[in-house]
């Protein structure tokens, strides 16, 4: 196994990612798909530290997680925020805020 | 040695196997759906406290703590006193968020 | 005698773009947060067949476990009805899916390539959770230390968030 | 851990490894009737009733042990139903996302001492040894959450989804105290892995090295199985039963085989934490070894483990009749303001102290 393997692996998972990010309007959905892209991050990180010999790949994955603990944790409650003080969490409708 | 390092992983699949393999077989035995019942088809997933939302979102904050903690315990007789410093100020920081959270009344349920 | 690394490797690589695309594609978002748990476990045996035990064991514990627990919670809070997703592609969108798409065939390109001559990583090492350890807490330290940062200022973010009291 | 075992050792390993998961798998199996049988008996005597005693073989009663063989058969045959408005495919899948955790994390216990073959080859005892040992029981048991929440989520009912919020919040709160009581451990042996845990406790068992720990082990094992006295989320009275309101059948009988499988797994993680494991107390290893041969000697610590476990099962039981049910934001206050940072002074203490010699 060679390490592009697990690169393309990743990618397969980024392209999904990107694309929930752009097409659907759910904002729960949208911020799966970025938990989705931070783990294509993260195996490129174990794939390349596992092909290089390097621990360092496993601790960034380790701040990752932290980071995206972080991340969901307020994004949600920014999407909770939302949904209470408009009642959709519909991108569109907040598109058109945007005016 | 390698063996019990790939029985682990056998297991693993295996017991995956195993587990569901159980409640399918006695599920065909039984009967297909039956009657639908009509319960409570009210908007009932609405209105739902937010306090269960700030125990998940602490939840997800020390569990990412406690894994810490425990990569630390693991190399603790390495790091020593070192360690244990750094692992104070560590939790320093954690408890004034803690602390935060009980000022906050986030954790009072009523 | 057969290398089984190759096999398992497909079937869990096959799994996780299933999950994935499903991720995406699920209509409902309890199915796609499901999907998720899914994908991140299977990506927890990708690291594990990589001799990443502890980094599995992580996926599996926070992000599994925990953060998704998270979504789950939300969504079943939320309770959105389902939108009709028309899928709209503007210009700008448009755009980023082709590039991501070119960066995905040529890494295609470069994976059949290596295929022709490939090229070996499994590296010789069981357990690794010391060595992991080791660099967090004496190399990364600082990043140690500012990790409990982000965490109190995610705490305090999102409990001040939620608190607020929005009007009507 | 190494993908490759297809090329590592031959068909006889094979065999053993495969031997070992059916005979578990056999064993965990029964422990959900035998502790139903139990539960019914325990308050039986404690109230000086009599309990089930009527089913049996023949003219054979055996206390009425088969009851719950007759239980089983009976809910098997039982019809399925699910309410309308329920979300048919996750409604079929929550009991299954509870009987997998349930079933993979006993894969990491060590039921007894390596046996070693007349050829050399090593048996060890617990299906895997993983360097993250207990951790990924942790992590697996953290997966029963979703069992839970999809269960209550998907049956589309007002007693279904409180009791699941209830039961998954509950669960959720109680894994950090119990991650948090089990770093001194780690702190004290130096592992995860739980065979070298066992083997370290040959001469003082871990309870008497980290007994704050074994207590907020204790509470917590007790509050992540919701389990009397903080079996809040099925609270007969208010919420009908919980999560499981609506599943019948087979279904039901899925969830209740995960329960049990999961406080076994906790008793015998308790029973190897902090009891010695296999260890048989006050009896040297090496000495049994020498007398009875590897093979005795691993039966005989696969008896000691099992009752040891065993008398923490009983525990859930006893518990269970004694002790009257918390009340909901009590139960969440003693995990988070109590248990949490006792948890985390007993792991500076732990700490503190070993850093000092």
């Amino acid at each position: 196994m060679s390490p592009d393997h697990y690169y393309a692996l990743a990618l397969i998972m980024f392209v999904c990612g990107v694309i929930g990010i752009t097409l659907r309007r759910n904002l729960i959905v949208i911020m799966m798909s970025i938990e989705l892209l931070l783990n294509s991050v993260n195996l490129i990180f174990v794939a390349a530290s596992k092909a290089h010999g390097l621990v360092d790949g496993q601790v960034m994955v380790l701040f990752i997680i932290t980071i995206a603990a972080c991340e969901a944790a307020v994004g949600l409650a920014m999407v909770i925020a939302l949904y209470r003080r408009y009642g959709t969490i519909d991108t569109d409708f907040y598109r058109m805020l945007r005016g | 040695m390698l063996v019990a390092a790939a029985v682990g992983f056998l297991l693993n699949v295996l017991s995956r196997f195993a587990g569901p393999r159980r409640p399918s077989k006695v599920k065909y035995e039984s009967y297909e759906c039956g009657v639908p019942t009509d319960v409570s088809k009210s908007g009932v997933r609405e209105n739902m406290s937010v306090k269960y939302y700030v125990t998940a979102l602490l939840f997800i904050l020390f569990d990412i703590e406690t894994v810490f903690l425990f990569l630390w315990a693991k190399i603790f007789s390495q790091l020593g006193w070192f360690g244990i410093v750094e692992v104070f100020i560590f939790l320093v920081v954690l408890l004034c968020g803690y602390v935060y959270v009980l000022k906050a009344r986030a954790l009072e349920w009523d | 005698m057969m290398d089984s690394a190759p096999l398992v490797f497909y079937t869990l690589a096959a799994l996780i773009t299933f999950s994935s695309i499903m991720v995406v594609a699920a209509r409902t978002p309890v199915i796609s947060a499901l999907f998720l748990v899914l994908d991140l476990f299977l990506l927890a045996c990708v690291y594990a067949s990589l001799n990443a035990n502890f980094v599995a064991v992580i996926q599996v514990l926070v992000y599994a476990g925990a953060i998704l627990v998270l979504f789950l919670f939300v969504i079943m809070m939320l309770n959105v009805p389902r939108v009709r997703s028309k899928p709209r592609i503007k210009a700008l969108d448009g755009l980023l899916i082709t590039m991501v798409m070119v960066a995905f065939l040529y890494m295609l390109y470069r994976v059949i390539a290596q295929y022709l001559s490939p090229l070996p990583v499994e590296s010789a090492g069981g357990s690794n959770t010391e060595a992991v350890g080791k660099l967090l807490f004496v190399e990364h330290l600082w990043a140690f230390e500012l990790a409990s940062f982000l965490i109190l200022l995610a705490m305090v973010a999102s409990i001040v968030i939620t608190k607020k009291r929005a009007a009507p | 851990m190494g993908l490759n075992f297809l090329h590592d050792h031959n068909l006889l390993a094979l065999a053993i490894v495969i031997a070992k998961v059916v005979f578990l798998l056999v064993l965990l199996l029964q422990i959900p009737p035998l502790m139903i049988w139990l539960e019914r008996r325990a308050p039986a005597l404690m109230q000086r009733r009599r309990g089930p005693n009527r089913v049996g073989l023949f003219k054979w009663r055996l206390w009425g042990l088969l009851q719950s063989l007759a239980d089983a058969i009976k809910l098997i045959f039982k019809e399925e139903i699910a309410p309308a408005g329920a979300h048919k495919a996750l409604f079929q899948l929550a009991p299954l996302l509870g009987v997998i955790p349930a079933f993979v994390i006993v894969a990491v216990i060590p039921f007894g001492q390596t046996i070693t073959l007349a050829n050399g080859m090593t048996i060890p005892l617990s299906l895997t040894q993983l360097d993250v040992g207990f951790l990924f029981i942790l992590a697996f048991s953290s997966l029963g959450v979703y069992s839970v929440a999809v269960a209550g989520w998907a049956s589309n009912s007002k007693y279904s989804l409180l009791g699941s919020l209830r039961a998954s919040a509950q669960m959720i709160s109680y894994e950090i105290p119990l991650g948090l009581s089990l770093i001194p451990i780690v702190l004290i042996y130096g592992t995860f892995d739980l065979n070298s845990i066992v083997a370290a406790q040959e001469q003082v068992w871990g309870v008497v090295k980290a007994p704050l720990s074994f207590v907020i082990f204790l509470v917590c094992m007790f509050a992540e199985t919701n389990r009397a006295p903080f079996d809040m989320a099925e609270g007969e009275a208010e919420l009908v039963a919980g999560f499981h309101t609506e599943y019948g059948s087979t279904k039901f009988a899925a969830f209740f085989l995960s329960e049990y499988v999961v406080m076994f797994v906790l008793s015998c993680l308790a029973a190897t934490l902090f009891f010695g494991g296999w260890q048989i107390p006050f009896i040297s290893h090496a000495w049994l070894l020498a007398t009875f041969g590897t093979a005795v000697a691993a039966l005989l610590g696969f008896g000691a483990l099992l009752l040891k476990a065993a008398f923490f099962m009983w525990l859930y039981v006893w518990v269970r009749w004694t002790l009257p049910r918390f009340r909901y934001d009590r139960l969440m206050a003693l995990g988070w303001k109590f248990l949490l940072p006792l948890g985390l002074f007993n792991i500076l203490l732990t700490s503190v102290i070993l850093g000092s010699y």
